[in-house]
């Protein structure tokens, strides 16, 4: 599988293209480095379980740990309920992003803008798009990726990947934001 | 030198000279008298006559753009890299571009509407004359044309009185065509302005087509009871000869079943049809059988059931030749949109055709003779079953495993499906003899067929899937409730009031292509739950078909459950794509029955009053094609909200409200003429739902309009409510901005909300009589 | 309800509904009789009427795909992956999706000539009525609309009889817009097919565009001595209110040399253009000023000089807005095609919209009255030019250096650079200084604008560049023959001979965008080496302006060395790009008026005709635009060859023959119906050259035709083999395939093409009575 | 500058791209490899020297050691002619692309297909929509370029190169060939 081409292979990107997270370091050093990041959840990330952990789990320990407020779209606001998580926002995809191009949006908790928008559990086509759009018209966005297939137009993205690696890379992000 | 130079055809032009003089007369304006309804302000408005309305809605409405390519490429200074803030070679910058490349897909749309819309009017009056009658259904249909009335300022009676109407859409496609020439408009919002016009137009464009058709074709007329047909692949007999139909242009079709009729042959053949003129085959004589939408196209060929193909016009897939071919029966193309290269055999002998055909001598022909076309097809496929033997190219199930056992789980299939569907996982069990996984994939799987070419073991994909799917494809034995046409005034007169009370929440309507992100049976699921919640839901085309595709756990599909009335948890089929108009129609008529706002030539007043009063929503999930981005953007300029699935992200850019900000959400109260706090509703004008259950609760939010009574908002909000409790948990987070006043909230749900309002320092608003134009204030007329 | 309705304009509709009646009458085809020719056999022909005659062509000259993207996005199926054999989700393949992406690009250039024509003939219908006569030449030209008259098979007589034309245009751009819908035609050739169609209907478009403002406005008929106008940047007198209009609908202009005239300002302000308004405007008055073609948009406003600017449709730069904002320039947009967001200000008092743009309150404003924007347009140019001073934007030398140090060679502005123009390499030694390098590549900058924002130290390159060349720019005085429009009938009567028999060895069409590989002097030196060698030269549009920017060592531009006549050695500017139709006219009037061929409704014979007999051949070095695509489509259904400079291969495919495959140059022989070689003349039917001397011998070589007698060939190979000499390096190695019997050699090159004749086993073939068609045999009428 | 993008910024391949000729000897394989090469010249080749070395020297050298027919396109031929090397055909470049579209062509001099275009000097776009033709319309014929600049239609390119590396490689190519 090539690293860094769009998973769905016809849908090819312009010019500009994201970084690869080649190590988890890059993705925590990002993170860290954020003033006001946000996590964007959509509802595939309910299909993955990779030996014993769930996703989702992960990805709210991320966001604990990380202290980063976490936007829910269609249904996964159930499952962080479920898990006695509740969500900073519910808010459909296209909403959230559209809310992001917006230099004067102050945020869900109207304090500020977010300077680093993470994506995940979106369909691929769908992702792609939105971030296209964050790409050209929110300027002053980083994004990034914790899907397991590369996604051209954030920031930065993982690399297409088994489950495997992959998992084992948002593991890793998780603890060493921990440190 | 008469306009009607142009939908002549050659014969007749040349014959005799003074036809043209003859038909010239006839082109008169006869009838305009016996209108007397004044002129509005607006007939045949041009590209900027609406502009300040187009600009009224996008303000509150404003595009967020998803470029799904970050060049231009259209002419050769290009390609010009868009990324950012740079601009093209010919200065444009990227918002202005999408909305450029909307534009280019909405003229596209329109056009094929239009055009397809032309090449049947033709038809009809060359059949059935110039005067022959508007008939769309009867005394209960007096407003025949609300589309045409309202944008045009004219009454058409007769099928003659539509060629002007269709003069002034080809009109107006030409000059919206030209804006997207380089170095013309700059502007996106322009643009989009543009975009809403290409829609309306096209809207005119399908209301001809369908009451033409209608009329002249003695379809059912506006009729709530209209018969149910045959729907599925399990439904066909292939023991007999079997006609396939594919396309949207029924003249061809119902050349077939004319001859049939004519020749006693109606049951010995079987009419199957793809596509909405499968709809409106079904429409013409309910012994037609509807096999499915665009994404049954490979799968029903390569079942090698139908004897002969023919196909007309739009959708229909460009490789059908090679796969008529490979299941070795012949095609013929009746359209000259679409000649695929065949050699034209219009002129030769009935005779000779068939037997070329049946000989085996010619894979296709094009026969551009309508009434040729049903006589050639029957007799082919007399003449090829005998020998055909209904050899398909699907799989067994021993054939699938031998083929699964070459995938070398490359992810090249995968990468290449619209869907992402996990084909390499579902390939590695069958090579082990598990076709399990397969068939789980054929209800997700649009039938693209883009796997095969993707896969460098030349696996055939799509077939292994449709292979695996063997019985369950036997059993798709559903059934539909034929198109009916337009709603009926009274219908309308009916359903106003309880609409504006809210005792109805809503009108939902399924409309446009296959394209779903997880499979035919979301549409039936959501038409049925609207249904069940007392809206009125609506269906047409592709969706039409997908909303019968399913049976509940009665066993009952949602034609057999619900009526076929314009009603509370009425589903009612209009019909095919052109049909879609009378959904629009409807709106415009609350309107102007109801309302008794003016109609004629007056677009703004009735749409400031369908955005402001009319709780009707447009669902397009599987939204595809050209036309369906050309009918959602007349919806749009209706103030009409159109939700479509994740992959309607690729139409470049939704229109989405800011609920959190205020001040995008006043509106004028015609009563004092002061702006007041509307509410954010409806929120959105072009929304891509996620998923299915993000969609449903989007819709029950859409309904809602600043006008609603406190009864009709508590109705609408506990549906609103409710759907957000069950499919994404909660409360919803904005039910404060939703309720206005105290008697806004639902009984059952009091204690809650209340609850939720304090929390949110809610404060009543006044519910005004809104209007977005300030020439409306104190000049209600209703 | 008249299909007038379309055309008028809302405040009538309102007025006065008899009015509607009244019209209706006047459609009638009056002149019908007074025209005795038998109407043909294909008038008003639709998509497939031609198509036998497309597949002849195209079977000879083949479509080589040039693919611009691997992807095809034009539906939310996509995007997919066309690559090699793969096909879409559709079902389209690459080829077909080539052809597909042509045919939209002729229907947006033909919708934009038609709908420019739209909205110029409602405009001088409104002013002049409709039973104005037309007058083309007088009585120099009675066949005032050849294509017209051949495509349709009407004659018109005044500028209304033109209006059921371009309904019929209107009609069939709609059809053809409709073929690229998803899923419908699916044959590359029969895509190809429509786009010759697209081009034909685009000619007819352009005809009754250029005919009712030639008849209506006065412009110099068919007058080969029209006036001299000036031409370049440097002969605008700046001292003066400067007014400057873009785009290619005249009558804005037309209102502001109409005011200046009335108020006797025509020598206080200079009125300046850019692209085809500018060679209309100068059609109107030869005192308006031509300052270039589209690359001269971005220059000439950042110099300062024009003091408001009015914009109307078509290759107007998107940024203009932002450009005239940087020099504090109001600009003023006149067409519904292009509002760029500005205010609707039609309707105010035309002392307010002055008050407002000269008081710098705005900065544009949309005004749809062509009546008022002359008088805005003078008095804000009048009003502004004191205090605005005319600060451009351009650098000064010590500004370029300073920038030019911030540069970090980077090679982003070259790779943006469509031309691949060696910027960095040229901003180095600014940064120390030196200029030089920098005004080098002026001439071949096309003023895109597209390395400024690639450029991420904020470097306006454009700017250096123009700035470098700042004294260049300001000897940019050079002169152009006003726009001629039709070649008089007369003309026509005296080279019809020589042009068959070789006096004189073709006509070389030099037309389209200024998209130039090396800039314009490239046009100038072709067109004056070919009217030296006696050709007839044609120019139009942005190339005419190019042809004339040039002095050669005599100090002498194109139009003072050679005679504006059509006729051997004649530079013949017709004027902008609409005119473009009198020179296919020109070709067809060859074969009726000097071939007595039947013309009305005939398109397969004289096309046929054009083909084989006549040396005809187009020419588009820049060729950019969507309307370049339709124009060529025209003369390609013609059998007229297009050349296009290296940028062309943008345009997704050559229609190339193959010299080396004998079976595809075979014709009948009209006297005896026997297919016969005819040898591969024309070679090719769309050939982009990589250099200007590959296609000056291209050229040549393009205007052999089968039917030349050997007088002719000899003089066209002369041509052919003296410029492969000079240009490309020793004796062509066809000459072998274009010499058919031995006097075809021109006499001074005689031993050494005998010699090749010889090397390649030459065998004399006979000269046909050529024809494509089997039914011109023993038919012919000439 | 990025290796393996288009030298035009926007000129966006789809998923099909040039493998990168990163060092001399790959281009050599592929040249011995071949069973019939053919060497297209375009009129870009005159304006390149370097260190004294005129490329069309280089490239006659080249065609001569390998033993390759060269079509020249443009006014090419005139340079050939002047340093007495008689190109095997002089056509233009979209005229030898369509032949080489065409599997039933048998070659200039009329013996066998082509199973190697190798091009140089053509106008960047021009080239790019050339390779782009004959990417899609003649699998049988592979293409290499050897213009400094990546062409990503061709199935083997240089990578976008300084003109002293480039000359290096094609030095190192030509020498390769002798051996
Ligand atoms: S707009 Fe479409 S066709 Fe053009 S470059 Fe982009 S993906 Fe390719
Ligand atoms: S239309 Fe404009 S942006 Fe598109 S390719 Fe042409 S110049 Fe570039
Ligand atoms: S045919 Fe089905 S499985 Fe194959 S790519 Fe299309 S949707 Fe996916
Ligand atoms: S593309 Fe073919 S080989 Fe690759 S995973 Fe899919 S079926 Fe298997
Ligand atoms: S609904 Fe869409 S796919 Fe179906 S027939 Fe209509 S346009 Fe075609
Ligand atoms: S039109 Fe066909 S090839 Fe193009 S994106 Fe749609 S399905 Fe794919
Ligand atoms: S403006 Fe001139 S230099 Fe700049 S990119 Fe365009 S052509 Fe090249
Ligand atoms: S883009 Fe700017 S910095 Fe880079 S080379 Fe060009 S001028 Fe210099």
């Amino acid at each position: 599988m090539p690293l860094n081409e769009s998973w769905q292979t016809g849908e090819i990107p312009g010019p500009k293209k994201a970084s690869l997270i080649v190590k988890p370091d890059i993705a925590d050093a990002m993170i860290r480095r954020a003033k006001r990041p946000i996590l964007i959840v959509g509802h595939g990330i309910l299909e993955y379980e990779v030996e014993g952990l769930r996703l989702i789990d992960c990805l709210i320990e991320l966001a604990k740990k990380g202290k980063i407020p976490v936007v829910v779209t269609a249904s996964t606001n159930k499952e962080f309920l479920a898990r006695g998580y509740i969500p900073a926002a519910i808010m459909p995809a296209v909403d959230i992003a559209n809310r992001l191009t917006d230099a004067t949006w102050k945020g869900i908790d109207g304090k500020d803008t977010y300077d680093l928008a993470i994506f995940v559990g979106l369909p691929y086509s769908m992702e792609w798009t939105i971030l296209s759009g964050l790409k050209h018209f929110a300027p002053g966005v980083k994004t990034m990726t914790l899907d397991c297939v590369y996604q051209p137009n954030a920031s930065w993205s993982f690399p297409n990947s088994t489950i495997k690696e992959w998992a084992a890379s948002l593991r890793a992000i998780v603890a060493n934001l921990g440190d | 030198m008469s306009r009607k130079g142009v939908s002549f055809r050659v014969k007749e032009i040349n014959s005799d000279i003074a036809q043209f003089r003859d038909l010239s007369i006839s082109i008169g304006a006869i009838h305009e008298e016996k209108w007397d309804e004044p002129m509005g302000p607006t007939p045949f408005p041009t590209l900027s006559t609406l502009r300040s309305w187009d600009h009224t809605l996008l303000k509150r409405y404003k595009p967020f753009y998803l470029p799904f390519c970050d060049l231009c490429c259209l002419c050769t200074y290009g390609k010009c890299d868009l990324t950012g803030t740079k601009r093209g070679a010919c200065g444009i910058s990227m918002s202005a571009q999408q909305s450029r490349t909307v534009l280019i897909a909405a003229c596209i749309g329109a056009a094929t509407h239009i055009s397809h819309s032309r090449d049947l009017l033709t038809h009809v009056i060359e059949q059935y004359g110039s005067d022959f009658p508007l008939n769309i259904g009867g005394t209960s249909v007096e407003v025949e044309a609300p589309i045409t009335r309202l944008v045009c300022g004219v009454k058409p009676e007769t099928l003659g009185d539509l060629e002007p109407v269709l003069d002034y859409c080809e009109n107006q496609v030409t000059q919206l065509l030209a804006v997207t020439h380089t170095g013309q408009e700059g502007n996106n919002l322009d643009f989009e302005s543009k975009v809403f016009h290409a829609g309306m137009v096209d809207h005119v464009g399908m209301e001809v087509a369908d009451i033409a058709q209608v009329s002249a074709l003695g379809f059912p007329k506006a009729d709530p009871e209209s018969a149910m047909a045959d729907l599925g692949l399990g439904t066909v007999d292939a023991t007999k000869p079997v006609v396939l139909v594919i396309g949207h242009n029924v003249p061809p079709s119902t050349s077939i079943i004319d001859y049939l009729r004519d020749n006693g042959l109606l049951s010995e053949i079987e009419v199957t049809g793809i596509c909405c003129t499968a709809m409106d085959i079904a429409r013409y004589s309910a012994k037609a059988k509807i096999i499915g939408p665009i994404s049954w196209q490979l799968r029903y060929i390569r079942s090698g059931v139908p004897d002969v193909i023919v196909i007309d016009e739009q959708c229909v897939r460009t490789d059908t030749l090679q796969e008529a071919a490979a299941i070795r029966t012949p095609l013929i193309a009746t359209s000259d949109k679409n000649c695929l290269g065949l050699p034209d055999r219009t002129n030769d002998p009935i005779d000779a055709i068939v037997a070329d055909f049946v000989s085996g001598k010619v894979a296709g022909a094009l026969v551009l003779d309508m009434e040729k076309v049903g006589e050639i097809a029957v007799r082919v496929a007399q003449g090829i079953a005998p020998n055909r033997k209904k050899q398909g190219t699907l799989p067994s199930k021993d054939r699938i495993i031998e083929l699964a056992k070459k995938c070398t789980q490359c992810m090249l299939c995968r990468r290449a499906c619209p869907n992402d569907l996990p084909i390499p996982q579902a390939i590695k069990p069958a090579a082990g003899g598990n076709l399990g996984p397969l068939n789980e994939l054929y209800d997700d799987c649009v039938g693209c067929g883009r796997c095969e070419p993707a896969c460098g073991q030349k696996i055939p994909v799509h077939s292994l899937i449709v292979g695996a799917a063997e019985k369950q494809t036997r059993e798709e034995t559903f059934c539909i409730r034929t198109g009916r046409g337009a709603i009926q005034d009274v219908e309308i007169r009916k359903v106003g009031g309880p609409i504006v009370l809210g005792e109805i929440p809503g009108i939902v309507a399924f409309v446009g292509c296959a394209n779903y992100p997880k499979g035919s049976r979301e549409v039936a699921e959501m038409c049925m739950e609207f249904a069940k919640r007392r809206y009125i839901v609506c269906t047409s085309g592709c969706s039409a078909m997908s909303a019968g595709m399913y049976r509940d756990k009665d066993g009952k599909t949602a034609y057999e459950k619900y009526s076929g009335a314009f009603e509370a948890g009425g589903i009612v089929n209009v019909g095919s794509c052109v049909s879609n108009a009378h959904i629009s129609g409807a709106a415009i008529k609350i309107a102007s029955i109801f309302a008794k706002r003016p109609l004629r030539g007056n677009y703004e007043e009735i749409a400031d009053y369908v955005h402001n009063r009319v709780g009707a929503v447009g669902v397009a999930w599987g939204a595809m094609s050209q036309k369906a981005a050309a009918i959602a953007a007349g919806f749009w300029r209706l103030g009409i909200p159109v939700v479509v699935g994740p992959h309607g992200t690729k139409y470049r850019r939704m229109l989405l409200g800011r609920a959190d900000k205020d001040e995008d959400w006043y509106v004028y109260d015609a009563r004092t003429g002061e702006k007041v706090y509307g509410g954010p509703v409806p929120e959105h004008l072009f929304f891509a739902a996620e998923t299915k259950e993000e969609a449903m609760v989007m819709i029950a939010k859409l309904t809602m309009r600043p006008n609603d009574t406190s009864k009709g908002r508590a109705n609408k909000l506990a549906n609103y409510v409710d759907l957000h409790k069950r499919h994404i948990g909660g409360l919803p987070p904005d039910v404060h901005r939703l309720v206005r006043v105290p008697a806004d909230i639902p009984l059952t749900m009091k204690s809650e909300i209340l609850e939720h309002l304090q929390q949110h320092d809610w404060k009543e608003q006044p519910i005004p009589d809104p209007t977005l134009l300030p020439r409306m204030v104190h000049t209600r007329r209703d």
